[in-house]
């Protein structure tokens, strides 16, 4: 363990300061070998794990609450509290699952079939986040104490899939404190569930400061093998210099979100380590593409308008934005899927140069030779240079006389603005945790019904389409299955719902005896974490 | 005495009737907590349900006796961002606040007098020149420049103090403190410099000024022809002349370091009620910023208070007309 | 003859500024013997003040002795240390300025001032001071002063306070007191009570006084000897009952005219058309020849130098030259 | 007017003359202030039109040419490609619009505010200095941030980007009237009980006009000076904000927003990006200060 701070150093400091030895101390704690301070760039946005499907908020959420399967890094499923999973023989809509024995919540309570009924239950209800992953379920049975059965509208065989980020809850806790129904986020509902936990995680919650720090310690009774990391101190640092800074003096051990510009600074560091990997996620932006007139622009919109949409496209300059906004931590792309996810496609993911001259005649033939005006929303916390992003495409627009007025705002604000429809033009990350186009298709492309398209911001409705995407869900023959992806994809891709940026390549920074390795999902777990 | 004291807490109460306004003007027509509870596809009927749940439908002076009792009680409704309480979640984050204020408002005054007094009886001389003209740099450096410069030099380039946050935390009952463990008290020196240096600034240069104007003074002339010494004269005489009003001007400052700590806050990552604030209000999170600016108007009150009462006890010329031997 | 008690002998103050140095005392000479009261009359700005503060080691910077000596009993004091000079001033020399109201501090008792400066001077032990503030405070006329002296500047009238100044300049038996416009910012009722206290009080202790007035009829009643300066200039000088039956400056006559208003506070001269220029405007030849009635060419040539007429009388005046010489 | 004329003319062009410090700091000042206006003339790019930016020229350092590009720039470029030499002159134009718009408005509102507070007296005169001292006490920058945070609840989503600046220079105006408003009550005060305004009250002169002829001209010298010390004040309040984020829109880069920018890349070996604009800040506000300082020494020739 290296120490953070020079002692005498810190005495020259604290004399030169005129301040006594005694207020400063005579140097900084070393944090023991067993705990690991984490910092990233935001907060989970709640610690009720139905209640905002988000990245951040379900990595820290798996320290705490289990999920019944897992997804190792190759994208394969491993058992976590189901034993065993399979379609039930007899009947093809049920899924049967053998629940791991002798596991215990942490306020003592055992693990049993009917815990999952009931967090199913829960899951699918109405303001639940996560309702668009279980749109096939009809119901959960406990058949004994450590069997379920989840009964689907028709046959789903890749509905477990689905489940990576389904946290199951303790049934008489929920019912103890009357959280049946999951936190309103997007309402701004106030629950016990935002900051207490009963899960069966590795980790117990020992303490949550909202934004400030978040401490987890190891949870002793856990079934599986300890690891090495006991005690987790989660701390959000907005300030991208700043969380470097804390890296670099030692305050913090490991850094999730490494700003591009920082990689080479920190690999060239002693004591620091970076690594970097292909993230589950891809970078795009979207626009209302069904209104007849955008909050921004009253009355008209542009972006019904193929040629528009299509101008848009040439005007991305995705290899200028790689080279510079991202310093080369990219994969460009035109797909809007990662290519380890079923149905990416390389020939859809090619993508051209821009042709600005192209372009520009297709806005005339829009009929907007001289452009138009509309806000392009953005977040500035989320990915990495989500800001900078928007920033150089509204240059590139700017080029084919589309003036977008960056409006970039915190996710917290952003993301529940695109959920309840209140922006034109947007940028959004997305990534696939049940590694199927599926998962894509019901949250980004489905018409906003029937619990899907909760994240379909470009309202894009397309019946037929919809038809297909629901098919996809109860199709039995994979084969016919992955001919209907790729058929949608075409279609998608034709209308341009989509306008594909980027796959984030990712970089974890930690001090060099820690080994860490970067999850594709962004989603490390602490419990693999080693120490040297 | 007692009449005095009673006056000025009608007068406090008053002034916390109109902030009380504000902010219930800011609750009830700064947006539409309706629009910003509810979703589009949310009916009309829901919406009016909610409009009467919330009492929205009321006459608006029962909405405000409504408010100002409910903030009597500290109840200020639930954060639209966090999804707290607004009041647990402003006394959880008031300890940092006010300890870094604390500190860097004592460190502030002690070396603002300290260079005030020096600068004022060496005009001429040379050190006074080079410590005026660096408070004018310091005043003319934004406090965040400050903020990120220290950082870098003495967390990043030296690695001597912390970046950011408060380090180790010990709750003493509800009091989160972080003066009682080493990294805690390293983690707030920066922070504290930051803070303190433009007040220092500001007590340095009206300490000048006063002091020089008290030296201009008859009583000092006299005290000179009575052929008192320097230091007599000086520290006897000038010195506590001069305090008068700077203590009462420097008590009023402490209000303003607690909001000035909003920026010190955000550069530092320190989890006090400025940073909060700022985020509240990208977020336009209506209660947090209702709270907070109640919150700097009962300090506000509060230190006013105590300096008037202050301000009684050491003027023996009991100036009730505190607004006229204010600057 | 006895020594004079202070001789100020051709005594030139000057202050630069950015446009030139001006001379606000120029070729000023004067005596006073011991126990003798005089009076020095002019104009605001002619330099009477200056004249005092000169004599103390007072002057306000940038403004300087330039020329001319001071002696205390034989002892030139112009040019002591600081510290010297500083413990002539109130042991030996006391001064008495113009406001009561400002000349004390505000923040401190009348002991806690009186006993300051006797034991800056005296070696008394603090009961001993206290006693001896008392005394003074009785002698000076405040009434129940073993009492009062507790209080505080602001608990004392005008009148009342001026007598605190007096004890105060007095309460190290300096042997000379200058007292500066003592009575002009008090109310007329009293202000022949002061004067009268002053003269006693010295008289009693055989201490000599320098009446800074602009108050002719004071100066009629009060003074033994009297100096009229004008624009930093001594005009005429010489035993009260002289000047004043026989003025031979054509400036002094001038003022003359001004006794009978002893009961009008008047700053100005209305016998004499015109006003006394600025220093930075004062006129070649003779500085009063723009208003002198009696002017001829010689006046606006050549300066008139004090002119002996007689025994401890001079007149700076051409006319008196011309008398003396042609005489 | 004369007395303005007679002062300029005699003291403060002396003192000006012989202080170099002022002397310099006017330079500096008039050096920012007249590329700021001139920058569209003078500055080699337009920073503010993303159109005209190829984001190929980002990160390029001071004086070498780009790795892509060939393109130089003298003082390097940002992480947009953007001319940091051109976006400090553009951004300086927007700090220093900022600053002198919220000072005007400022002094409006506090010149008239003080006039209108000693004129009527009772029960007006209490009432505002009333609020002068309550808002005295709560920090501007407290005051600036609420009133953003209004305007963001009450502009609509649309508009925010086009009414930023204006929110940012009434944010930063209405926090600062009260030093006008007290110092223009007092001086009128004084002024109200001389003879002369009496006199012209008596002969019936409207109370504008003797407000406007006999009051205004005594108390020109505080209010410049207050309005100098305020410059400074509302440029360091205009980058703050924008610092802070709230400020300005990031297409749109005044010079807090520059330096936000430039803090990401402090590690990273782009030093320019927050230097830069770092020095400009520093200069511009540091001689505008002395100006005020010197101005207010000249003015008050007791603290000589």
């Amino acid at each position: 363990m290296t120490r953070p701070f020079n002692r005498s150093a810190m005495r020259r400091v604290a004399a030169s300061l005129m301040l006594s030895a005694a207020v400063l101390g005579t140097g900084l704690t070393a944090a023991s070998a067993e705990t690991l301070r984490w910092a990233r760039v935001g907060d989970a946005l709640t610690l009720d794990p139905h209640s905002a499907n988000e990245g951040p908020t379900s990595t820290l959420l798996h320290h705490v609450y289990e999920t019944l399967v897992r997804r190792n890094t190759d994208g394969s499923l491993a058992p976590r509290l189901a034993t065993e999973w399979f379609i039930h023989p007899d009947d093809p809509t049920v899924w049967v699952f053998k629940l791991r024995e002798g596991v215990k919540f942490h306020d003592g309570a055992d693990f049993t079939a009917e815990d999952v009924v009931a967090s199913v239950t829960r899951v699918t209800s109405e303001t639940s986040d996560f309702k668009g992953l279980h749109t096939a379920v009809a119901g959960a049975e406990a058949v004994d104490d450590y069997t379920v059965h989840i009964k689907l509208n028709g046959p789903s065989p890749l509905y477990v899939q689905n489940l990576t980020n389904f946290f199951i809850m303790d049934k008489g806790w929920i019912e103890a404190n009357g959280v049946q129904t999951p936190q309103d986020f997007k309402a701004g509902e106030e629950k016990f569930t935002v900051r207490n936990t009963n899960g069966t995680g590795p980790y117990t919650l020992v303490s949550r400061d909202p934004e400030v720090r978040t401490v987890l310690a190891l949870n002793p009774n856990h079934w599986d093998a300890t690891p090495a990391v006991t005690e987790i101190i989660y701390t959000p640092i907005k300030e991208a210099a700043t969380r470097v800074a804390a890296l670099l003096s030692g305050e913090v051990d490991f850094v999730q979100d490494v700003p591009v510009q920082d990689i080479e600074r920190l690999s060239n560091t002693a004591g620091i380590a970076v690594s970097t990997g292909a993230e589950n996620r891809t970078i795009f932006f979207s626009y209302d593409m069904s209104s007849d007139s955008l909050i921004s622009l009253p009355g008209d919109n542009p972006f019904k308008k193929p040629q528009v949409r299509e101008a848009m496209a040439l005007a991305l300059d995705r290899d200028a934005i790689r080279q510079v906004v991202m310093r080369g931590q990219s994969v460009p792309g035109a797909q809007n899927v990662p290519p380890f996810v079923n149905g990416h496609d390389a020939a859809l993911d090619a993508y051209g140069a821009p042709d600005y001259d192209r372009a520009k005649a297709l806005m005339t033939e829009a009929g907007y030779p001289d452009g138009f005006s509309v806000d392009l929303n953005c977040p500035n916390d989320r990915y990495i240079n989500d800001e900078a992003i928007c920033q150089a495409y509204v240059g590139m627009l700017g080029r084919i006389g589309i003036k977008a007025n960056l409006v970039s705002q915190s996710r917290t604000i952003h993301f529940p603005a695109i959920q309840n429809g209140q922006v034109d033009f947007y940028l959004l990350g997305w990534g696939v945790p049940t590694f199927d186009s599926q998962y894509v298709f019901d949250f980004l492309v489905h018409s906003p019904a029937d619990g899907r398209g909760g994240w379909n911001g470009s309202r894009y409705s397309n019946p037929e389409l919809d038809a297909k995407i629901a098919s996809l869900a109860t199709e039995t023959d994979l084969a016919k299955r992955d001919a209907t992806i790729a058929e949608i994809w075409k279609t998608i891709q034709e209308d341009r719902v989509f306008l594909m940026v980027h796959n984030q390549l990712l970089a974890y920074a930690a001090k060099d005896n820690i080994n860490i390795a970067v999850h594709p999902e962004n989603q490390p777990s602490m419990t693999t974490v080693t120490f040297k | 005495m007692i009449a005095y004291i009673l006056r000025r807490i009608v007068q406090s109460v008053l002034v916390m009737l109109v902030v009380a306004l504000v902010s219930f003007s800011l609750f009830r027509f700064v947006g539409d907590p309706v629009a910003t509870m509810m979703g589009q596809e949310a009916s009309q009927a829901d919406r009016e349900a909610l409009r009467d749940r919330l009492g929205l439908n009321d006459p608006v002076i029962v909405q405000f006796a409504g408010f100002i009792a409910r903030a009597a009680q500290g109840d200020f409704g639930i954060s639209y961002r966090l999804q707290q309480p607004v009041m647990e979640l402003i006394l959880s984050r008031l300890p940092a606040t006010l300890e870094l204020a604390l500190i860097s408002g004592t460190l502030a005054f002690v070396l603002g007098v300290g260079f005030g007094v020096y600068t004022a009886l060496n005009r001429r001389g040379l050190l006074s020149g080079a410590i005026m003209t660096v408070s004018l740099i310091g005043v003319s450096l934004p406090t965040f420049l400050i903020g990120i410069l220290l950082i870098w030099i003495f967390a990043v380039e030296l690695q001597w103090l912390p970046s950011f946050g408060r380090g180790e935390t010990v709750d003493l009952g509800p009091w989160r403190t972080g003066l009682l463990t080493e990294s805690g008290r390293a983690s707030i020196v920066l922070p504290a410099i930051t803070l303190g240096l433009y007040q220092m600034t500001l007590i340095m240069r009206l300490v000048r000024a006063e002091m020089l104007e008290v030296l201009r003074s008859d009583y000092i002339k006299f005290a000179r022809a009575r052929g008192l010494s320097d230091r007599a004269v000086h520290f006897g005489h000038a010195l506590k002349n001069t305090l008068v009003p700077v203590i009462t001007i420097t008590g009023l400052q402490l209000g303003s370091i607690i909001a000035f700590a909003i920026i010190t806050e955000t550069v530092f990552q320190w989890p006090g009620v400025g940073a909060l604030f700022i985020n509240s209000v990208q977020f336009v999170d209506i209660p947090v910023m209702a709270a907070y600016l109640m919150l700097i108007a009962l300090i506000f009150v509060v230190i006013n208070l105590v300096v008037d009462l202050l301000y009684y006890a050491v003027d023996p010329r009991l100036r009730v007309d505190r607004t006229a031997a204010q600057h | 003859m006895t020594e004079p008690l202070l001789s100020v002998r051709d005594l030139r103050v000057e202050f630069p500024t950015r446009r030139g140095t001006l001379t606000a005392l120029d070729g000023v000479s004067f005596d006073i013997m011991p126990g003798e009261v005089l009076g020095m009359v002019g104009e605001s700005g002619a330099g009477k003040s200056l004249t005092g503060a000169a004599i103390i080691g007072l002057l306000e910077p940038p403004g300087r002795i330039a020329g001319g000596e001071i002696r205390l009993r034989g002892e030139r004091i112009d040019i002591l240390s600081p510290d010297a000079m500083r413990r002539i001033r109130g042991k030996r020399i006391g001064m008495v300025f113009q406001d009561p109201l400002t000349s004390l501090n505000p923040l401190y008792t009348i002991a806690r001032q009186l006993t300051e400066t006797i034991r800056t001077h005296l070696p008394l032990s603090e009961a001993d001071a206290r006693q001896r503030a008392i005394a003074l405070l009785d002698r000076v006329g405040i009434p129940a002063a073993a009492r009062r002296i507790d209080d505080y500047p602001h608990h004392f009238s005008g009148g009342m306070r001026q007598r605190v100044v007096i004890a105060l300049a007095l309460c190290a038996e300096p042997e000379l007191v200058i007292a500066d416009e003592p009575t002009t910012a008090l109310d007329v009722s009293v202000q022949a009570q002061i004067i009268d206290l002053i003269k006693e009080i010295c008289a009693e202790r055989g201490a000599a006084v320098m009446l800074i007035t602009h108050d002719m009829g004071v100066i009629a009643e009060t003074a033994d000897r009297v100096a009229v300066l004008y624009a930093g200039r001594l005009a005429e000088i010489g035993k009260v009952k002289d000047v004043i039956l026989d003025a031979r400056h054509p400036y002094t006559k001038g003022l003359m005219g001004s006794i009978p208003t002893l009961t009008q506070e008047s700053d100005r001269l209305v016998q004499i058309p015109g006003a006394m220029p600025r220093l930075s405007a004062i006129p070649q030849g003779c500085a009063f020849n723009p208003r002198c009635p009696e002017v001829f060419a010689r006046c606006f040539v050549e300066r008139p130098e004090p002119v002996k007429i007689e025994s401890g009388r001079q007149v700076s005046c051409w006319i008196e030259e011309w008398k003396v010489g042609h005489g | 007017m004369n007395r303005i004329a007679r002062a300029w003319d005699s003291d403060i062009a002396w003192s000006f003359r012989h202080s170099p410090v002022a002397m310099l700091a006017a330079l500096v000042a008039l050096l920012i202030i007249l590329s700021a206006v001139l920058a569209p003339w003078i500055a080699p790019h337009d920073p503010f039109n993303p159109a005209s930016l190829n984001l190929m020229d980002g990160f390029t350092p001071p004086m070498e040419p780009n790795a892509f590009t060939g393109n130089v720039f003298w003082l390097g470029t940002d992480n947009q490609g953007r001319d940091i030499f051109s976006a400090i002159l553009y951004g300086a134009r927007i700090s220093l619009f900022v600053g002198f718009s919220a000072v005007v408005f400022a002094m409006v509102l506090g010149i008239s505010i003080g006039l209108l507070a000693a004129w009527r007296g009772g029960w007006v005169d209490s009432l505002l200095m009333r609020i002068a001292d309550v808002q005295l006490s709560f920090p501007s920058i407290l005051i600036a941030l609420l009133i953003f945070g209004i305007a963001r609840g009450v502009i609509p989503p649309a508009y925010r980007e086009e009414m930023a600046i204006w929110v940012l220079i009434v944010a930063i105006g209405l926090s600062d009237w009260v030093q006008f408003a007290r110092v223009v009550r007092g001086a009128a005060l004084v002024e109200k009980s001389k003879e002369y305004v009496q006199a012209a009250r008596l002969v019936g002169a409207h109370p504008a006009r003797i407000v406007l002829s006999h009051i205004l001209p005594n108390v020109m010298g505080p209010v410049l000076v207050i309005a100098t010390i305020g410059l400074a004040l509302a440029i360091i309040a205009e980058a703050t904000l924008s610092f802070l984020g709230v400020g300005v829109p990031p297409t749109q880069p005044s010079l807090g927003t520059l330096i936000r920018i430039g803090q990401g890349f402090l590690f990273s070996g782009e030093w320019w990006i927050i230097l830069f604009p770092s020095i400009a800040l520093l200069a511009l506000a540091l001689s505008v200060n002395l100006l005020g300082d010197w101005l207010r020494d000249a003015l008050n020739p007791r603290l000589k």
